[in-house]
């Protein structure tokens, strides 16, 4: 058993990391291609090698630690982000068995984890001591206590459905019956594109990535960060949004449940799918301004989320969802 | 909700898009088909006797607008025809601050210096974009000239004779993509 | 007396929950001392696993870690400082400080050392969390009712704390 | 209980593989040959830095997360009702809306009243 936990644990990191790095790259090609132009080439075939150079190239860079920064908490803030980025993907089941950590509370425990990985990057932009940095990490913050509540309404779709916060239940629930989005559609849909939205802002991802609006607040947070520092900051996000991804498919798209063939695979080609149209997303939408978005959480996404929660539980008791 | 359909409409744009071939092209390995008059960087040349044309009387320095050429004159007699007569003993263009107006090929007298064909790549470092006397003379030899000399302009602003016409290149060939900057 | 793994873990998280709230105590800088209470908060998470209450747990990171250290954090920089100014306990309330907390730490010892033939006695059943909800609703109906009033007064209340302060400050953030 | 384990084993793996790229980048990393102290500015587009960066900010947005640990906490509750909702029926589902429609109350006071905006 143990065995198998370390086995599972170490196969599901690796997986994590090199899927978010390659998906680097094929984010850079996806957009390169929507902008009608050919994204990384030189390195390796197609360029596929380019996110190793990346690393190496930040791996080799000087740390700079600013002068008046809070030495200690600037250190220590970007390689936790990443920590508790990745730690989500332990609850997520790969198949049937393939999950490192089985939890019966699953949901609450990855929407508390996740919205964990907030207060490290908060610690990045108090710690950096520079105002652009702590500006970011405020609306940072602000941003992500909104979209904690939608995401958090959104989850309870299906666990009301399927009576359990198991992950693993909820989508041997998805298999006996059939996956979320599908039926009941009008509460699987909405929920599901919900979950999406509030998912990318609390990864701060376009179109919600007013904590590090280039145009406003140079790079946000990671603004005085450098060589691997930045990279962690980076990485925590593509893994936020990877390991978001997995997550949203696991609780909607039926996770590893597929008509045919092993279950890793449905897994991993379901979340690459979302990954990809969450880059296609970014690479078409606009920057929402700062109120626009408390305003589209508060007066919108909540009631939604409470509406559908609701809902759903209606939905169990009539004759049709028993 | 306009923010709505304006989204999905960049996304139908952006999703098109992927779909097309891209307009990029690699650029030192791929070349775009240059126009006729198309000229990046110089060559020197050598006249019909194989002698050099150059006969470093400086009126290339003179006119550069931005100073980039310099020529040291030098007297001494032709190895091939045995008559004593100009020279540059150095020739230096700093393609670092030039422009690319061609003014100085409008002005040289005796046809020696053209621009060329390809461009240029950019260099490593500084020095590998300052043009030194062998090069120059080296590119004449190793890079496809442009069309344009001193009397051939001169020719095509004559208003009474035809204009002078560029001739169509025959030459489309990439360059060697190392054979740039480096020399 | 053997040592399992559960032991070892256990000891560790309870080491730094401790050492975290000495720290929390002892930090002289206010977002130090909130991070601290971040660490400690979440090992009592951990502590909450190990007792056989996972939901606790995830509720533990999700309010408290997650929700309560937020809510510090703003906060705390609401809090008017001059730049790098440190936070200093002046000594006589320190050592009431001190006085106190060995005071509670007495009480809380002495009555789990008096009650642990009871404790040892009476273990506490691994209901689960679908007991809870229904206990919830139907035993605790009414506690459970008067508790949505609770937030929404809490709600209230700091609405109208922070609509008060509005007249005498300008709508962008102010440096102090 | 085995599904913790597996989560601490997980954590531990996450640390090597964190803590791995970190020694590499302190191996690898390029020191300057001099130290300059304007390199350790803190970033003001190529201006001196102008004062402390901890700045106070409105008591507005505490309101902000405030709401998020209300409504956290109210969906905390949802959570074992939604596990037993089947059992619990239409009554446990009218406790919930009744729970619900309180804290709505003061959700749309606050949306009146404009405390949730960020400006």
């Amino acid at each position: 058993m143990t065995l198998f936990a370390w086995l599972s644990s170490i196969l599901v990191a690796v997986i994590v990391l090199t899927v978010t790095a390659f998906g680097l790259w094929w984010e850079r090609k996806l957009a390169g291609r929507m902008q009608s132009r050919l994204g990384p080439t030189i390195v390796g075939p197609i360029g596929l090698f380019q996110p190793i150079a990346d690393l190496l190239k930040l791996v080799q860079k000087e740390p700079i630690i600013p002068q008046r920064a809070d030495r200690a908490l600037f250190w220590l803030a970007p390689p936790l982000t990443t920590l508790f980025a990745l730690l989500v993907a332990a609850l997520v089941p790969f198949g049937p068995k393939l999950a490192p950590a089985n939890i019966d509370v699953g949901v609450p425990l990855i929407i508390a984890l996740g919205g964990l990985a907030l207060i490290p990057v908060w610690m990045a932009g108090w710690a950096s001591h520079n105002k652009y940095a702590l500006l970011g990490a405020m609306r940072a913050v602000a941003q992500s206590v909104s979209y904690g509540v939608p995401l958090v309404l959104t989850a309870l779709v299906p666990v009301i459905l399927a009576g359990s916060m198991n992950l693993n239940s909820i989508v041997a629930w998805q298999h006996r019956h059939h996956w979320l989005v599908v039926w009941p559609v009008f509460l699987g849909l909405p929920a599901f594109i919900l979950f999406i939205l509030a998912m990318l802002a609390e990864a701060n991802r376009i179109p919600f990535d007013i904590p590090e609006a280039e145009s406003e607040l140079v790079a946000g947070v990671s603004t005085e960060y450098t060589g691997m520092h930045f990279g962690f900051i980076y990485l925590a996000e593509y893994v936020h949004t990877l390991v978001g991804s997995a997550v949203a498919s696991t609780l909607f798209l039926g996770g590893w449940d597929g008509p045919f063939g092993p279950s890793v695979l449905w897994m991993v080609l379901k979340t690459c799918l979302l990954f990809s149209v969450l880059y296609w997303l970014r690479w078409s939408l606009v920057r929402l301004r700062a109120d626009q978005l408390m305003a589209l959480a508060w007066k919108w996404l909540v009631p939604a989320g409470l509406a559908l929660v609701l809902l759903a539980a209606v939905w169990t008791q009539t004759p049709w969802g028993r | 909700m306009g923010y709505l359909l304006d989204g999905l409409k960049s996304m139908w744009t952006t999703a098109l898009n992927a779909i097309r071939p891209p307009f990029t092209q690699e650029f030192p390995k791929v070349l775009r088909p240059h126009p006729e008059r198309y000229h990046t960087s110089f060559a020197l040349l050598h006249d019909e006797t194989g002698d050099e044309a150059c006969t470093g009387c400086g009126a290339c320095a003179r006119i550069c607008p931005s100073q980039v050429i310099t020529v040291k004159l030098g007297k001494r007699e032709s190895a091939i025809t045995q008559k004593k007569r100009g020279y540059a003993d150095d020739f230096t263009l700093d393609l670092t601050a030039c422009l690319v107006c061609e003014l100085c090929v409008q002005v040289c007298p005796t046809d020696a210096i053209v621009m060329l064909k390809v461009p240029e790549l950019p260099g490593f470092r500084r020095e590998d974009l300052v043009l030194s006397m062998p090069r120059l003379y080296e590119n004449e030899k190793s890079k496809p000239l442009g069309w344009s000399n001193a009397t051939k302009l001169m020719a095509m602003q004559d208003p009474k004779a035809g204009a002078a016409k560029p001739e169509p290149s025959k030459e489309t060939a990439p360059a060697p993509a190392a054979a740039g900057a480096a020399s | 007396m053997t040592f399992t793994a559960t032991m070892i873990v256990f000891a560790l998280v309870g080491a730094l929950a401790f050492v975290g709230s000495i720290f929390t105590v002892r930090s002289s800088k206010l977002v130090h001392a909130v991070l601290w209470l971040g660490v400690t908060l979440g090992m009592t998470a951990i502590l909450f696993v190990q007792l056989g209450a996972p939901f606790l747990a995830g509720i533990q990171l999700l309010l408290y870690v997650g929700g309560v250290m937020t809510l510090m954090i703003f906060g705390v920089l609401l809090t008017k400082r001059d730049g790098d100014s440190e936070l200093k306990t002046e000594e006589p309330s320190r050592e009431r400080g001190a006085l106190i907390a060995l005071a509670v730490f007495a009480v809380l010892a002495g009555t789990i050392w008096l009650g642990r033939d009871a404790l040892q006695r009476t273990a506490v059943p691994s209901l689960g969390t679908g007991w809870l909800g229904t206990s919830l609703l139907t035993r605790h109906l009414v506690a459970f009712e008067a508790l949505s009033a609770l937030l929404l007064a809490a709600m209230i209340g700091a609405i109208v704390i922070a609509r008060r302060r509005d007249p005498d400050q300008p709508s962008e953030p102010k440096e102090s | 209980m085995s599904g913790w384990t597996g989560l601490f084993v997980f954590l531990v793996v996450s640390v090597v593989m964190i803590g791995g790229l970190l020694a590499a980048a302190w191996m690898l990393r390029v020191k300057a040959r001099r130290d300059s102290p304007l390199k350790r500015h803190a970033y003001e587009c190529g201006e001196e830095p102008d004062g402390p960066a901890w700045i106070r900010f409105h008591p507005r947005y505490y309101v902000v997360a405030l709401f998020f640990v209300l409504f956290d906490v109210e969906a905390a509750f949802f959570f074992p009702w939604a596990i037993r909702e089947r059992a619990l029926g239409w009554a446990g589902l009218g406790s919930i809306v009744v729970f619900t429609g309180v804290l709505l109350v003061g959700w749309a006071y606050a949306l009146r009243k404009g405390a949730l905006k960020w400006q």
